[in-house]
């Protein structure tokens, strides 16, 4: 076992990927000599070369468009876009080409590409540095979407992704880089797409999440059980196929649940597992099923008020928990 | 070995391509003219859904720049490769099963017609957002240039999808990386009902190479010659890792846009004067003038190739569609059911 | 009054908030002598020449970003994207630039454009003209979405569109163009952006959708008639905002909702409408609310039966309220 | 009117500009700078959040485009123009308040350092998408255009964003109607860590120009009265209606990408020369030899913007974060509230 951080084990993932497989390869803005805007590549170009660590142009749309080229012909591509604000201009490319590959040409050609994004606020990102924009994501049949929260799972998750057969859109958190860290092992490991994880186990109240939000509703379970609050903490993971099983069980086991999503409200990723919970286990249900969740406002404002009001945060959760449980 | 052959072989030298390569020009030619308006005569009676992109009028620039290519050379077309298809060698029942939309298409309907592609021919099947085959083939050969591959792509687009950014940062990569790749420009002047003048700025789209560091050619589309002579220099620098090359052909498309487009923004005389550069009778003549064609020839040829379609007419409308299942298929590998709707 | 159909509706606003208003233009592919692919822009450049109706290259990122700084600096652009399948080279502009430009600036600068989407399947047009993509702007604060679903409404929703300060998306779903038809005033009027219409009122369950989807629940509304169960019929029109409490009332009026979509299933408006439903009026509910979508793969495949299987219907709507009725 | 004039006349004759533009330019350059290293001084003291972007060593190139130009004249920038902000008089008070993040921002601490932006002033807010601003700021000059007005816009980037589809759609477009635009590339030689070698093939950005049927030059843009000149030839043309040109300005940034970048990826010895070719000395040196600047008069000039500046900084440092509640403001007229979140 190895005391890791989240982007150590982004890092470690590359790496012993890059040894296993020579079809992977990568390709971003800043990821070789310099090792990426916040280090994640780091010493990767120095160990497989130029050839298998580019340094791309600032062209987001060849960055993706190229890397589905280059999965149809045999490589693994692991592209990089360096902050999810950014994504936008290759929307074509994951959209109408790297998620409809394959059902275009009846599986003939395939497209096992991971893209890595680098996502979300608390960092004092602002407008264009904050932004995780997975909702757009999650709605393309097509692709996988994963966000982990914990560095065994980014490491697992990344190797999941970069060994599957289909295109996994990646999301890494980077107010998680760095300041979460556990020990993992040293050997060889995976986490499975599509399934979620339960991070604390409860019987009050199922609190669902993802990425930095998993770390909020922790705070937050810790908060409520000293008032005798039990809460069952799932973490998500991943987002498409996301984990419909483990939270209908959670949930009829509970009665309730609150969902947290750092991104806007409306029309996010949560309204899904709310209707889903809704029509599925309607029968359970003690209580409605609650939202907290970024503003309805542009993803996310500089200043830190403003970021700091527009972010879910444990007290936040809390109330609504309360909320949620007295009705 | 020079004495007996004094009349046919100075010319074929001249030409400086074989026998062989002119008549297997010839062939694909042929037979891409005669599949498309076969389906543009299927598209008028009915006989099957969707719309239809017809290329008469181009079939040299498509055929001149694919023949001789490699299975495992990769192509990325548009919505007007018929004859790319065709000469990559994808069996005509597929794509005739394609246009029909059957479950003997590869595609099994999912997409749309004139959507030709094949893993075993290296054709990428199109998705339909301008310039899109484009940024995606630079990247097949940006994978062959890290797998020490000699491999090649050929990426084929119209004059008005060099207006497209993706377009731009695909050629923009291939330049700096020197990749094995050929962009094939078939510009017929009109992207659906819009002049090439709205779509550049510029006399030849061909310069545009320039601005990414490598060589660009503007020729005459409508000779099979000259475009599979260039090709092949591309193709050979390609290969030997000396980059990309532009290759504008100048060529006009015959019909509309689609099969409903009736294209009244065009005059009849500029029709008219392209009409008269229909590439097939020009290859015909030099054939004929070198003695390897004859009427007779031509005869078995036709009725050689409408044969052949006739069968994969026949083949696709005998196929059933897919049965609504299907529409499950095909999203994720295996490893991923979708989630089924209930009602 | 005059006989219009929804095509002609769209038409005939671009050219009178053409003829009010000189700072309206339009710039989109083939729309100009060729008047639009589905002749939407019939006759407009003839009437107002070649500056204020024009043909673009191929540049769907030019086509919206140069909207966004021409509304800037005064003007009230209404670009046109010819499928909605081919928004997705302009994302960038749409998100990035015209949902934040008033956000970023603190309010000195404006957008006031209306982004016409031509959109929506049963036309056979397969994997790449059949798309909508409305659930990514929908969850963008900052932008107004809208899809109208009568000629009444596309004529009054787009002159509100246009004379609005805001950044529209007008979804037009191609498969009304010519099979819809009303008598419409032919007097100046407008519709309100963020008012849902009831179509037909009920009392045992409420059927929501918007565009295609109105007429395939008003078709299923017809037969449940005969069954003796009187639907109320919302039609969203607006989606960003939707119309929140006229949806509410409703709700708590019937007990029982069905919602419908023509688009996916996974992470479409009608996840945020029934997460909504839940969250808010939840003690109203005597059944789950209960979505009727199109299905979780690409949409949409060509073959007529897939495109058919993909799509929501009469007969699936009638049996998604049936159930929801047994309840 | 000549005659007692022989001393500092021919220079200026030579040089093209009047005495009152020379010193206007070294006004903002002086300005910029001071302002510039301002803000890098109280990053490092930890005075401010997010990052900050320095164009120390580029003033020439934006303070040389810039002046002269009119209030509703329209400036499209990017990360790296407060040299283009503070030349289009946007306020320092409002600068330094934008980097502060405070409520007397003009945007009350939406967005991000150095995001400066005024609809006074004619500058637009920048998002960050790389180009984003010269997508929008083509289409204010179609808009100038089909309003008959003869303002322009200038549409800054570096040289990395030449590889931007957005960028080509925009240049494009630009050739075609022939848009009253200049674009300025402040060609830094690097974009982040990647040398401009991996940005484009190509040995002068400027003729990527030639791809869209207008002129580009590229110029020493550290000598502010070179961009100057270029410019106003430029904007001449522009205003004429007789389209775009693309000025490309070499230069070099001599800091980090931002703040936080130790730019390690660059050798010394290019520093050094850099640095030895710093535009300020350069034009001092003219402006000495002219006998317009003395060193009292250079003092006298720091001293007035230092105290511009420290009121500034006093004020934006004395103002407050706004409310929370601010968040939920602009994001639509007031037609449309947005809808609150319980929690
Ligand atoms: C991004 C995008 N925008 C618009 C369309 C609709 N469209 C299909 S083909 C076409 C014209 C293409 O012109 P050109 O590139 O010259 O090819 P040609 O049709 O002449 O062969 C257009 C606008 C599209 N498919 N993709
Ligand atoms: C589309 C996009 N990709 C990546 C980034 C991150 N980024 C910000 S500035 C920059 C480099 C810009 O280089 P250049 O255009 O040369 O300008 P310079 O910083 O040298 O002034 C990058 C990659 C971004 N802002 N937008
Ligand atoms: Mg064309
Ligand atoms: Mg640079």
């Amino acid at each position: 076992m190895k005391n890791t951080t989240y982007i150590e084990a982004i890092t470690s993932a590359l790496y012993e990927e890059m040894e296993r497989d020579e079809s992977v390869f990568m390709i971003g803005e800043d990821i070789g000599l310099y090792g990426g805007v916040f280090k994640a590549t780091k010493g990767l170009q120095k160990r497989f070369g130029e050839e298998r660590v580019i340094d791309s142009p600032i062209s987001e749309a060849y960055i993706v468009g190229g890397c589905v080229g280059a999965a149809m012909v045999g490589m693994r591509p692991v592209p990089e876009i360096q902050f999810a604000d950014f994504i936008t201009p290759s929307m074509d490319q994951i959209i109408q080409q790297a998620a409809k590959i394959r059902y275009r040409s009846g599986g003939q050609w395939t497209c096992p590409m991971t893209v890595r994004v680098c996502c979300g606020g608390e960092v004092g990102g602002g407008l264009y540095h904050s932004q995780i924009n997975e909702q757009w994501f999650f709605s393309q049949p097509g692709l996988i979407v994963v966000m982990p929260s914990t560095p065994y799972d980014a490491k697992g998750l990344l190797k999941s992704a970069i060994r599957g057969e289909d295109p996994v859109i990646y999301f890494e958190h980077k107010r998680l880089y760095r300041s979460v860290k556990e020990e993992i092992p040293e050997d060889d490991f995976t986490v499975p797409i599509g399934k979620a994880a339960i991070r604390r186990e409860g019987k009050d109240i199922t609190v669902v999440a993802y990425g930095l939000m998993c770390h909020k509703s922790m705070e937050a379970a810790n908060i409520l059980e000293k008032e005798g609050v039990t809460v069952e903490l799932i973490d998500m993971r991943s987002l498409l196929p996301w984990d419909r099983e483990m939270i209908f069980e959670s949930v009829k086991k509970t009665s309730r649940a609150v969902l947290v999503q750092e991104n806007t409200k409306t029309g996010g990723v949560m309204a899904e597992v709310s209707a889903s919970i809704t029509e599925e286990i309607f029968d359970y249900l003690d209580a409605p099923v609650t939202r907290v969740c970024g503003l309805d406002v542009p993803m996310l404002p500089f200043a830190p008020p403003l970021e700091h009001y527009f972010l879910p945060n444990a007290e936040k959760i809390v109330r609504a928990v309360r909320k949620v449980l007295e009705y | 070995m020079a004495a007996n052959q004094t009349v046919a072989k100075p010319s074929l030298k001249q030409i400086g391509l074989s026998e062989d390569t002119l008549w297997g020009l010839y062939y694909y030619l042929m037979k891409t003219r005669l599949l498309d308006e076969r389906f543009r005569k299927m598209f008028r009676q009915g006989r099957y859904a969707g719309t239809y992109f017809s290329a008469v009028g181009q079939e040299a620039c498509t055929v001149g720049a694919v023949y001789g290519l490699r299975d495992e050379d990769i192509i990325g077309p548009s919505h007007r490769e018929i004859g790319a298809a065709v000469t990559k060698g994808i069996p005509i029942k597929e794509m005739v099963a394609q246009v029909f939309a059957r479950s003997t298409s590869v595609d099994k309907g999912k997409t749309h017609p004139c959507h030709y592609g094949s893993r075993a021919k290296g054709v990428i099947n199109p998705a339909s957002t301008v310039a899109g085959q484009t940024v995606v083939a630079t990247g097949c050969a940006m994978a062959f240039k890290i797998q020490k591959k000699d491999n090649i792509a050929v990426a084929f687009f119209g004059e008005g999808a060099t207006a497209r950014g993706g377009w731009h940062e695909a050629l923009n990569y291939a330049g700096i990386h020197k990749l094995p790749i050929l962009f094939v420009c078939q510009n017929n002047l009109w992207a659906e009902s819009v002049p090439a003048r709205l779509q550049g700025a510029i006399e030849k789209f061909s310069d545009r190479a320039k601005a990414y560091g490598f060589p660009g050619v503007t020729i005459d589309g409508n000779d099979v010659v000259e475009v599979h002579k260039t090709a092949q220099e591309a193709i050979k620098r390609a290969r030997a890792g000396e980059g990309p090359t532009f290759i504008e052909c100048m060529t006009y498309r015959w019909y509309g846009h689609s099969e409903i487009d009736p294209a009244d923004y065009r005059s009849q005389e500029e029709l008219d004067t392209w009409k008269k550069k229909d590439p097939i009778p020009r290859h015909e003549k030099l054939l004929t003038d070198l003695g390897i064609l004859t009427p007779q020839k031509r005869e078995a040829l036709v009725e050689e190739i409408d044969q052949e379609i006739d069968e994969a007419v026949k083949f696709a409308e005998e196929s059933k569609y897919a049965e609504p299942e299907e529409a499950y298929r095909d999203v994720y590998s295996e490893n991923f059911p979708v989630r089924r709707d209930e009602y």
